[in-house]
């Protein structure tokens, strides 16, 4: 990115009044975000955000850069169209679970796929909010929603699995309550060549209040969030004593200092290892839940490889022109 | 150079080694298509010498048909479908091959040694020697090996089979019986009924081949006027889409990017297209249409000129993306290759039932600008027209093309890039008098910002929008305000477009009304009967919406209006709606066919004759 | 019983504890609506005892306005939205319900403890005490606490900011300026602007949250005749649309099958049939719109009765697979609840203009059958008629409502199975007479087959199928044969709708055309000139494609006609396109609200005026 | 399914004429398929093909059963609709690469995650064959194909990852010449209940000619084939000495007798282990290509719990009759 003066966090805002309901978990998304951008000290006018619809969808309109509010489900087309047509861009894509999962989960598969540099912000609350609270692609098992007055009789995705069975180059997982380790993960997103899904445990207070609490709580976090941290052991807890370890092929959970157990025998967090089996569990972990860079892998970037070809090509075709394009090959003269 | 054949005819040229039966596969297409009422001309191309060398140029043997229902004086110059059973064959044509025609190759042939001994340096098929046509290729003699393997024929017998699986294919091509070459088979074989059999089911197996890879009928369609003096190439009307694309892109100087998912008809643009990559074209092969279209959307955002290509399936699920496209006022190209509707349809068979679709199917009172092309040469212009009316009056533009232009093919008169006029983007400039959705004056345009400039920075989307400030707004009297200036916008474009033009007299008995690719065959038809003096008049129309200024001018003082078109009515619904006070009368043709000029005559002199 | 509410108004009520500011909310709302123009009547209700202890019935206030363009003579009876700050001002409200309102709840404030002494045994949030409503769980009190959390204020005062949460809410709802309230706060707490700031903040808190849910007015809407004796309820039109499906399935003795994606404002129909799973009504929550039409399709050749709802985005995406329904002939019913377009639009408005997309929004010729409701009652009627249609007739049928009669409630005369009649499925029985395509002589319908059932196994598509048989065909005059066919087919179903009829003499000055959800308002406007004297009359289309038999016959002898729709005059259009021999003026209104009976007859005696 | 006399497999046929190229992959699996239902010995009036647009999407019409040639991409919901109608049926899906993975990709997904019960086969020849040969999204990277002249830019899916990435419960992969394998792994998908997804490696010898070569040639494949079996030794090779072991996280091919290496080192096959993670490797494996049933986990189908859900309603329900809704609550009465 161009030297440019440093803008502070609130220079990213846009002027429009924030409409999210007060509380909502999307007002720390929106922070960290503007926090990111100004300690990566990216000017705004290189930022582009692109959302589909959703509560969380309306994220642009709270942004100084440039924005694009696009239709239910299909942020990662246009915002792919925005790339590859301008590479200097920062493009970012904002999304609820309904929009990246259900109707627009095609596009989400194929972008991580492609591996074009975006950064995907994914706003799991796990209910559609906007249309006043169905259930979702993420929506536990059994939930009750206006939709599922009965419960729900279908298993959700995991986001995580998702994206590594759709050949995720990046995927991180974060809380709203945590606006420091969204930040960094958020930089660090943005600075990994590729696409960057990061999950984000959205509380929606008003249709589905409370569903991370047992992840986001004072109280049960320290037992049920583990923090990764590339090439840390994987230790959590309150004293920082619990850890996992793998015993054949499933992750467990020790004590440090019970059973002979020492941190030799703790899981390292390796995000940069190519082979996703370990981080394929991790995703799938439920309690301790898995926090920060599950997964960081090195690969060429769609935008990067198309814009090379045409490089390439450039070099090597015969045509210099479209006048030698038409002109080239079978032509005749009437006089 | 002119060529002789007329629009509705297709010359045809099976080629293949003297052993090949090369004048059998032809008699029988000639009887067949006799037999259904075609006009035709064959020419029977023998070995001069008697015992050339198999594999050979001299050995090539040929049989070349012209057919079709007027027109037809002799077999034809150079072939709109050539049938290459090896690279002899190939070579032997080599010097009368009609750019952008069909070429379909027996690729199991083409081994190094055949190559050579055809006298080709390299293999034709791999080099870029054939870029100017459409080459299918064919395993013919595998196909037709495996298609009758359990019939334990030897081998010699299996082989000299597949001339019937060219045949086969070449009936599909055309919609051509079968019947009659089956009953031929069971005759002249019926004592020995495997070699009926296997004839018989080797061109099944080629008819199927070419259905299965949805393969597209050639044919050459003629610009009736005069030809200019200047430099021509045959071109189809895909390819010159593509090619007037290129030369827009270069004119706004913008670059071009192409989102889209392949479908047949449309799917040879991408093909032309992906070939370009030195020119700049950026090109997203998407995971559907709904992402191709989102793609350019975006990119049309970033400030690329922006397309998207498909046909009619794929144009449904564009809809929803193209409303976004007009509410969010960006500049982008919807080509559309018609096809066969409705549903998966025809997807061989040309037609031009997407107007409806074009005009009105998306939710919401949503305005945008539809084209259409006449000719497969006017498919350059018109691409340029789509892209210029886009970026100059920041609006989508639909450009309705059809497979019959799309695959046909017609001299095109190079247009060198200095040659064609400016295009000027509505491009955002003065940061002090700029607001998101301020206007253009004249054009009621908004301007185009590209992300990136500091100072514009701006938000925009599908929610109805603010006027001028481009917030999003619920208020009813901006909404009522909105969808006229949306409305108006597009409506002003017809101060941008040409005049309708009539040929014929003023004031007529009647007026023939055509649009897109039936231009040819329309012209035809009417020239003819005004050569015989009648009192008829033809216009027609590539400006679908907005139509030109003159228009209901054009319409007056004719007796009578016929509207001709590939549908069920579908333009003469929409002139209706806005011209009542004439009364078009419809000839509607819905065989997946193109028009014939006879059958038109017949309508037109009832037309005329009738009280 | 009947209500003394006009169509064009609505009566809003305030309730909550004494101290919850119900006073200042309510007569801020009605300075602010006064200034806007509209007629109005309010009703304060104080607690009868002076200081009631808090949170019983006895100690709720409340303030009722009615207001609206014309027709408001008194406070009115039972409002269509009451605000609810706890469960007392429920409680006190709970015998003057009238069903199918809206009723906004501050859940925050449903504690055990304040149910208990609201006198509720139960919480009626949890029960189904309130399934006959619309209810919005708010949490206002936290909401607003958040909402202002950084301005310092004690509890109390903010507390006390509660009433502006829900006068915002309402101000969205009906689309009221917040300008004049805002000035009101500056100006009476000139010298404490922070509390200036709290009420104002918390204001549009309210206002922003309907917005960010996407909340949905409602009103009630009158059928202007006079009700016959029976027995009543009142409904929303989505409620009837979903009452109408599940009784359609039972006439015709199939099971119901509903595959859907949420959207606003078609979702309560999802809502309200998900309820109903005891009926046996198969629900499908599907991925998107696409799944949703798709899994129809397969339930449809399956042999339920199959349904799709949405509205106009969603609609536009599930246009290519409508177009498979066309061609497979399958029975299917597509419900779309209009809003403001295009694109995103105007999610919460009302607006008639996806009636082109209904009609012709498809790729190729592919005619269906278009219906569309009139009142919120008669979407039950018009749910049975289409259900009725598609599956006599073999054919996908959209039933168009719109924001406004879906959301609106209206008295409904409860039809019992028994009096409703039966559906006659066109299902195959006879396996020596049936082919996959043979038809019905008089509808042209093909035989539904369930598969499951032996000897009728078959095998159905979206390409061009072959007369009869159902076998894939590209033959030329087989596809023209078909198009021809499936148009006949549905315009048959003209044979088989009421006749169109008129309000008002045959021979008129002004004839008065309509359509769809804003019957109530054109009639009333028309009656009221009627009564005048005026020589007006009026008809309403409930049937858009085809048009009713007499339809021609309607518009004869009347010197003018004028198309009042909510769009930009695609009805008009339509018209004009089949009656070029009538002149169909327009009078359009895209605001997203309904007409006013006010601006009609202002517009009609103009046109009665002029020369 | 209930007793009826056996059909041959020809008599599961239908009348059309078969119109893919002679040669062609697919005829392996209509025969395979037609083998199956004879030896699962179902009617078939009660089995119905679902199917998308692709050579491979022909499939109904070969089939003597019910039918549906459906639009480019939405089997999936086609045939959801289908069973939740009618769950008596044996509902199947015949559907290519492009189809079920481009166009189809989120239809894909989210049938494998409701897991209803549904037999999904996926002709793969990593090419889009109707449509004269694009690249699909199983095209190998750098594929040259008729869109791609100078090579593809993009990361290929592959089926088995995304669909264990979507919570899959049945995954098979076969290949198109050995209809034995093919047989046997139907006919186990259609007992399994649930939604299950063969991928078939598809041969389209016009456009992707040999793509799948390597692994079925007759000289290689002892080498490159590793078949699958529950319970089993993962052993291969063409004396069988060959098998995988787990090293760390990563698959490791071992010979039996080198280096010490006995039957005990060598991995034993778990279709039927709820935790994927082992599934999910050899789903990825390149070399030997895992063949067999990889997947198979019991668990509850959609069209079930729909039914239950309503058969429970029906029991709890106040309401008997639609007339007992249409008079429950508020009514009242116009004399
Ligand atoms: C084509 C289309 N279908 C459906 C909708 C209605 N809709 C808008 S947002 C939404 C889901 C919102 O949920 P999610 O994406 O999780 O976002 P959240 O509101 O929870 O942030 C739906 C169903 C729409 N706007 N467009
Ligand atoms: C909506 C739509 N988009 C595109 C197409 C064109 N199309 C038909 S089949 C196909 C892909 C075929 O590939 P695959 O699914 O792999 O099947 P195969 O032919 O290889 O068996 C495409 C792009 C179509 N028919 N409909
Ligand atoms: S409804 Fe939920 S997700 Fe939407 S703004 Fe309110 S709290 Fe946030
Ligand atoms: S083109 Fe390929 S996939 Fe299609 S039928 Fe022929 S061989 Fe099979
Ligand atoms: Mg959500
Ligand atoms: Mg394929």
């Amino acid at each position: 990115m161009e030297d440019a003066v440093t803008l502070k966090p609130k220079e990213y805002a846009s002027t429009q009044e924030v409409k999210w309901c007060p509380g909502c978990g999307d007002y720390a998304v929106l922070k960290a975000v503007q926090m990111a951008l100004s300690q990566l000290n990216i000017p705004k006018e290189k930022v582009t955000f692109v959302s589909g619809i959703g509560c969380s969808s309306r994220f642009p309109y709270y942004m100084g850069s440039y924005g694009f509010h696009s239709i239910h489900g299909r942020a990662p087309g246009i915002a792919t169209g925005v790339k590859i047509a301008n590479p200097d861009l920062s493009v970012w894509i904002a999304s609820g679970d309904g929009d990246s999962l259900a109707i627009g989960g095609n596009h989400f598969i194929h972008a991580i796929r492609r591996n074009i540099d975006i950064n995907l912000l994914l706003f799991n609350n796990q209910i559609y909010g906007l249309t006043k609270g169905q259930y979702s692609p993420t929506s536990e098992l059994g939930k009750v929603t206006k939709s599922s007055p009965h419960g729900t009789v279908e298993e959700p995705f995991s986001p995580g699995e998702l994206s590594i069975g759709s050949r995720s180059r990046f995927f991180a997982r974060v809380v709203d309550t945590d606006v420091k380790m969204m930040i960094e993960v958020m930089k660090e997103a943005e600075q990994h060549r590729g696409f960057s899904v990061i999950e984000i445990l959205q509380n929606c207070l008003i249709f589905n209040d409370k569903t991370h609490a047992e992840v986001t709580n004072k109280e049960t976090k320290a037992d049920n969030q583990l923090l990764l941290e590339h090439g840390k052991p994987m230790l959590f807890g309150a004293d920082n004593n619990k850890g996992l370890r793998l015993n054949g092929l499933d992750l467990e959970v020790v004590t440090l200092g019970e059973n002979g157990i020492s941190e030799e025998d703790i899981l390292v967090h390796d995000a940069e290892n190519p082979n996703p089996s370990l981080q394929f569990m991790l995703s799938n972990l439920k309690s301790p839940l898995a926090l920060g860079v599950i997964r960081k892998v090195k690969d060429t970037t769609y935008d990067q490889a198309l814009h090379d070809q045409r490089e390439e090509e450039k070099q090597k075709s015969k045509f210099k022109s479209l006048d030698d394009l038409y002109l080239s090959g079978n032509t005749f003269t009437v006089n | 150079m002119e060529t002789k054949t007329d629009v509705e005819s297709v010359i045809i040229k099976f080629a293949g080694d003297s052993g090949d039966g090369m004048q059998l596969a032809g008699s029988l297409f000639t009887s067949t298509t006799a037999n259904i009422g075609n006009q035709l001309a064959t020419f029977p191309d023998f070995p001069s010498e008697i015992r050339a060398p198999h594999g050979t140029v001299a050995g090539v043997s040929g049989f070349q048909i012209h057919f079709g229902t007027s027109g037809v004086y002799s077999p034809g110059d150079e072939p709109d479908v050539l049938i290459a059973m090896n690279p002899a064959a190939l070579k032997a044509n080599w010097t009368h091959l009609k750019p952008a025609c069909t070429i379909i190759v027996d690729v199991d042939s083409f081994s190094p040694k055949a190559i050579a001994k055809a006298g080709f340096e390299g293999n034709p098929l791999e080099d870029d020697s054939l870029a100017d046509y459409k080459v299918i290729e064919a395993p013919i003699t595998s196909l037709t090996k495996s298609s009758i393997a359990d019939l334990g024929l030897d081998n010699k017998s299996v082989v000299r089979c597949k001339n019937m699986f060219a045949l086969g294919m070449v009936f599909w091509l055309y919609n051509e019986p079968l019947e009659q070459t089956i009953n031929f088979f069971n005759k002249k074989f019926s004592s020995k009924p495997l070699i009926a059999e296997a004839n018989i089911t080797v061109m099944k197996t080629g008819h199927n081949f070419a259905e299965t890879i949805e393969a597209l009928p050639s044919s050459t369609t003629i610009a009736p006027a005069k030809k200019a003096p200047g430099t021509y190439r045959n071109m189809t009307g895909n390819q010159a889409t593509a090619w007037g694309l290129l030369a827009a892109a270069k004119k706004a100087n913008r670059d071009l990017f192409l989102g889209t998912y392949p479908i047949t008809p449309a799917t040879d643009i991408l093909h032309e297209l992906t070939k370009h990559k030195w020119s700049g074209v950026k090109i997203f092969q998407a995971e559907d249409e709904i992402a191709g279209i989102c793609s350019a959307i975006g990119a049309s955002f970033a400030g690329d000129l922006a397309v998207t290509t498909t046909s009619g399936p794929g144009m449904a699920l564009k809809t929803e993306a193209i409303g976004l496209a007009i509410m969010t006022e960006l500049p982008l190209v919807i080509v559309n290759v018609q096809r066969g509707g409705p549903s998966t349809g025809l997807p061989t068979k040309t037609e031009q039932s997407d107007l409806n679709q074009a005009l009105f199917g998306r939710n919401g009172d949503s305005p945008l600008v539809v084209l259409s092309a006449s000719t497969p040469s006017s498919c350059f212009e018109m691409a340029i027209e789509a892209s210029r009316i886009a970026v100059e009056h920041m609006t989508p533009v639909i450009l309705l093309t059809e497979s019959y232009i799309a695959n046909g093919s017609e001299p095109w008169k190079v247009k060198l890039i200095d040659e064609l006029e400016e295009i000027h983007p509505n491009t955002a400039d003065d940061l002090e008098s700029w607001s998101p959705y301020s206007r253009d004056e004249k054009t009621l345009a908004r301007k185009w910002v590209i992300p990136g400039t500091p100072g514009f920075e701006h938000r925009i989307g599908g929610l109805e929008k603010e006027d001028v400030t481009g917030n999003v707004s619920y208020l009813p009297e901006n909404h009522a305000n909105m969808i006229q200036l949306r409305d108006d916008k597009v409506a002003k474009v017809v101060d941008d477009i040409p005049l309708q033009r009539v040929k014929g007299e003023k004031a007529n008995r009647l007026l023939v009304v055509g649009w897109g690719g039936q231009f040819g065959i329309l012209f035809g038809a009417v020239s003819g009967l005004q050569k015989e003096g009648k009192d008829i008049a033809f216009t027609h129309f590539n400006y679908l919406h907005p139509l030109p200024k003159n228009t209901r001018e054009v319409f007056s003082n004719h007796d009578r209006i016929v509207v001709c078109e590939l549908n069920n009515g579908q333009f003469a619904d929409h002139l209706q709606s806005q011209f009542p006070e004439f009364k078009f009368e419809r000839y509607n043709k819905i065989q997946g066919l193109p028009f014939k000029i006879k059958e038109l005559q017949k309508k037109f002199n009832e037309l005329l004759e009738e009280k």
